[in-house]
């Protein structure tokens, strides 16, 4: 893999992401039983680097269409740590005011139009992001963030149709944990997606645990987006190191983990350690920060109201 | 097949320009897009040579008509995203049997959308529909299904009967920031009747009066308020007709203070009737004033049983005027007394 | 997530072997499958280790239960052409708020099969899905839809309560040659109750009294059945609590039977209230019987919004026993007097 | 092409069955005008030889699965003329009993569970008559036959991927007149759908025009399908010589059609005559014989009752 050209500010500012949502992960683990927050969870940890990546590639205005798994998207593109905490918490300062939950989050300000949790949906409304952008001859993307699970679905194959024919400025971003649910890949999907994806558009791809691949393939789909005009698809093969959903741990039979080795962030750690990109001592710091940042959301989240159930009444 | 043969149903004169239904929810569409560079129209055939049966021919931004394939789910979901990201799109169906295959889109998306982020979204979507019975279409392609739709918390309903409320009602729903569908029935499509020139609204949960009596409250929407206004004016029926215009909101006060005065209630409904349109206006009544009523309540919708193909079959399967008007003078007719409860 | 700390609802009291509604649910389908080689499941996850809540687990012919991708409308499709070609298949959903996605086949095909061809073919399908609202599911997650699905024609919706129900309602659904989708609450999987253990079926369209009383015909299905039979029993109320068991067909002389005795008639339904269920329990006694009404009849539904997550609004949003008798009792408490029609 | 290996008599009954669907077509043509079949109409004018070539191959038990465009696959199945035409005409002896019309032929004795009017939903249909008979253990075949719109369809892609998944004995059958009502295919399609299928199913193709090509490609696919179990996919380019819907000739700039050169039929005469297989006069009586069954099939549907609308009342 070609490394990416990039500032040594930018490859710190990815770790920092990375274990921003890896922190955030952490804390639900905590509190989960403790049933402070009244919502399913899907966590997206050991998957931080796809989102992340990509993101690091994308504008605000740049949106980011996203299914169920929603924290890792919505941290990289943007959304506050508190809307997002104060939501998981229920409160009204939410990014959704209480009425969406882990599975639903919404930050126009960051190109978050809102989630969805049924499976599928929201690749055609990032493609409709992109019939926006196109119509109104702005120059921005679109990415529709899905599974492997969602490529099951029609409408993964009428969007990828429409945004071929239309030439719209789409990123088709399968974040492929090789599993819907306890399901595997071979049980759900027959042909290779990617194969599928590239009669299309053009296709690419990185490996989804390592988040300077994403970021260099990004880099290079995005770019062809943004000098064609239309559609291209990136594919990153990922690790899901929890259940589905829920604060348990993977104990599928056919999947292998090794939490060091296939870890984001301790591989970019190793990589900014050993390219002397950064000292220990930095990466500490910036531990910290995101520590403390964790904590004030956190404190903010409890802090803030429960919405009042008379709005309820008729 | 004789659609170009097609007639006219019943129209109510006017004064004034006049146009028909299909040329004012063009007109309305052109309007709407001249106005504002936001507002575009996409559809499966909606660009092509038909133009959805005239509606979309000949308009001023013909580069904002886009055509799809057959896809009307994702198509669904790519008009709810155009809409959330500052678009205003109109996304058209030549069917409203189309529909149910965006369903998951309709139901789990578009309706939800704004109450689901918490009221925050603007969701500036209309979807048109048209209902297309006729012509031995059968099962398939003869459905209303305003009744499905309404069930659904989060969309509006609305289902104009003249040409000026195709326009105005289209007009409106395009302004909305939320999600409206407009059912239009294809046997109103050359309805003609005055129609403003400029751009108007009309407003959403307030019905029509199609014609004012005092001896029974008849509630019809669509084709079926035309069949009724038919009945009515042919055999002089002492009948306060109203047009709900839209199902949903459903302007419960005008058909309250209706059935306060007739004592009298008839809806006619061109939809099934199990948990639809008709059941909804008789439960108001149940649960606002059933004292009022001096008879039974009626209601005339389709069987409950799919539209058969054959033409014997198509035929009787609507009411249609002459059974409207039956059924009226039988609610009317019987002198009241304590045992013509009936 | 505390599904598995989650409680019990109010459970009948009776003799016999007490099976789970869950359990029932699963010796139904135990049952059907060793009778019937034709009969097999089908569904997304329905194969998993989870077994839809434990509903698919230690069957006897696992070879018969096959999983699914998430393609519920296809599948929905290919479980048909199955029905059609000697097979009974049971087609799974962990949601009802899946089957949208499922629309177009259950709307156009599932339910019009059969009279599309005049009535000949026999489509033994039945189509199961779990009402799985709770625990800040949000809006996608939480829908019930029986209201919307009673509107087609041609679709049997089945709304069991108890677990003797569970298993009685969804062998009768197994045996139709005609479409049946079940919809069972989540809720409802952990209640007790008395379970015959031969097969048995309970026809449709016939309702169940859970409670005899004079003041007030309670008319509530599925997991409201419960709630309203503990309020009952909590509040010592003078109810008669009909428990419909089918949305559709409904069992309409028992309804208007009871509400002719009472005079009075509230319908607690969870699910969405326009175009629903309740609108047409309601619609039915404004149209035969409107004069026995002592009282306005009353609706406990949903508010017409989608679900929201928060838990605190989330427990807001359906009725409970509590908020139940205090309607009843509202209704019942208040003296017949002229002016008492309120 | 390899010429087909069939016994002369069945080289025969092919022209007989083209020329059915083709004298059916003609006499719609004739009467529709004067709307004595109150239905909308989808000929199969040009295109017989996809369904004649493909349901030579198939027994009375192996099932078709129809869209709207139905008469072609119908008759090739083995529905009777009879029960076709009175159909048409809505009387109660049609094969839907008057409330099916065109679009929804019915006659599970000869495979033919019921067609679809909206457009992509049968081809699961087929599918799961392949479900039915793997489940069976019968080595029976479900053909889903579907036109080049159909691809566009969610369901299309899903059917192909459970198919595949559960390796059933399913032959998607493309009868491609490279038109979705006056769309052409450059503006609803992508992709090329065969090469999509290819990735989950071995594929064939044959020309749409030429009973011949499809037979032998149908004959390659089925026999493929019969040994594996499993489903695959064959590709007919056609020709649709008429508008969508209706009696009226096509007229579309983009479309041209030489209704000699390709005429199934004419293709198919000058085949067997050229190779002797048949003398100009068989062809003539196998010809009268034909209008004779249309003209008996005629006389049975206005012979026959409509339905008496009284059994709408309830
Ligand atoms: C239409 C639909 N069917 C089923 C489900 C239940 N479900 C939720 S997530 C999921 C698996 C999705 O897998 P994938 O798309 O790979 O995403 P991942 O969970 O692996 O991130 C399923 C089956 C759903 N939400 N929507
Ligand atoms: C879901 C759906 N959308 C739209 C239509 C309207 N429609 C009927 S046939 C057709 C074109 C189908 O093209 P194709 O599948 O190639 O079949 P062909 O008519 O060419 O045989 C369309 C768009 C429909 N019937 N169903
Ligand atoms: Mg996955
Ligand atoms: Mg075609």
């Amino acid at each position: 893999m070609e490394t990416p050209r990039m500032k040594p500010a930018e490859f710190l500012d990815l770790y920092e992401q990375l274990l921003r949502i890896r922190t955030l992960s952490e804390h639900i683990l905590e509190v989960y039983q403790d049933d402070v927050m009244e919502t399913p969870v899907h966590l997206t940890l050991g998957q931080e680097a796809v989102a992340v990546g990509v993101c690091a590639n994308l504008d605000k205005d740049d949106v980011l269409s996203l299914g169920h798994r929603t924290h890792a998207g919505a941290l990289a593109k943007g959304m506050p740590l508190k809307a997002l905490v104060a939501e998981l918490y229920g409160r009204t300062t939410g990014c959704s005011g209480s009425y969406g939950g882990s599975m639903h989050v919404y930050d126009p300000e960051h190109g978050l139009h809102g989630s969805s949790a049924i499976v599928g949906g929201n690749i055609a409304l990032g493609v409709g992001a992109g019939l926006s952008f196109s119509l109104q001859s702005k120059d921005n993307i679109a990415v529709s963030m899905f599974g492997d699970g969602a490529c099951d679905a029609g409408v993964f194959w009428e969007s990828m149709n429409y945004a071929a024919l239309a030439k719209l400025p789409v990123l088709f971003l399968l974040e492929d944990n090789t599993l819907s649910n306890v399901m595997p890949k071979s049980k759900h999907l027959f042909p290779d997606p990617a194969a599928i994806a590239s009669h299309f558009m053009p296709t690419f791809f990185a490996d989804g645990t390592d988040v300077l691949s994403v970021y260099q393939a990004a880099n290079e789909a995005c770019g062809e987006i943004r000098r064609t005009g239309g559609p291209a698809f990136l594919h990153c093969p990922t690790k899901r190191w929890m259940k589905h959903q829920g604060v348990e741990e993977e104990d599928l039979p056919f999947i292998h983990i090794d939490r060091s080795k296939d870890c984001p962030i301790q591989k970019l750690e190793r990589y900014l350690l050993g390219s002397h990109l950064a000292t220990p001592g930095k990466l500490k710091e910036i531990r910290a920060r995101v520590d403390q940042a964790l904590a004030d959301a956190v404190r903010f989240a409890k802090e803030s109201p429960y919405p009042n159930p008379e709005v309820l009444e008729v | 097949m004789p659609w170009s043969r097609f007639e006219k149903q019943w129209s109510i004169v006017e004064d004034g320009r006049i146009l028909s239904y299909k040329d004012a929810v063009r007109e309305a569409i052109d309007q709407a897009m001249c106005l504002d560079p936001k507002v575009f129209a996409i559809g499966l055939d909606a660009d092509d040579c038909y133009g959805v049966y005239g509606t979309m021919l000949d308009l001023s931004h013909p580069e904002r008509v886009l055509g799809t394939p057959i896809s009307e789910n994702a198509m669904t979901g790519v008009a709810l995203g155009a809409a959330l990201t500052g678009m205003r799109p109109i996304h058209i169906h030549m069917r409203a049997d189309f529909l149910p295959v965006a369903m998951d889109q309709i139901t789990n998306y578009v309706s939800k959308w704004k109450a689901m982020f918490g009221g925050k979204p603007k969701v500036p979507l209309v979807i048109r529909a048209v209902v297309g019975r006729g012509w031995g279409c059968g099962a398939q392609h003869s459905q209303s299904l305003h009744g499905m739709f309404a069930h659904l918390p989060g969309l509006k309903v609305v289902t104009p009967a003249t040409p000026r409320d195709a326009k105005g009602l289209l007009l409106q729903a395009i302004s909305e920031d939320e999600p409206v569908l407009v059912l239009e029935h294809r046997w109103l499509y050359k309805n003609e009747g005055a129609v403003p020139e400029e751009m108007y609204t009309i407003p959403f949960g307030k019905g029509n009066y199609l014609r004012r009596g005092g001896a029974l409250t008849l509630v019809a929407p669509s084709l079926a308020a035309i069949h009724a206004l038919k009945a009515c004016e042919e055999h002089d029926l002492d009948v306060d007709l109203i047009d709900p215009r839209t199902i949903k909101p459903l302007d419960r006060e005008m058909i309250l203070e209706s059935v306060q005065r007739t004592g009298r209630l008839l809806v006619v409904d061109y939809d099934s009737p199990a948990c639809g349109f008709a059941s909804d206006v008789l439960a108001l009544v149940a649960e606002e004033a059933p004292d009022v009523l001096k008879r039974r309540a009626g209601r005339m919708t389709f069987p409950d049983v799919p539209m058969p193909s054959s033409g014997v079959l198509e035929r009787r399967f609507y009411p249609d005027p002459e059974r409207i008007a039956a059924r009226v003078k039988a609610m009317i007719g019987i002198t009241q007394s304590e045992e013509a409860f009936v």
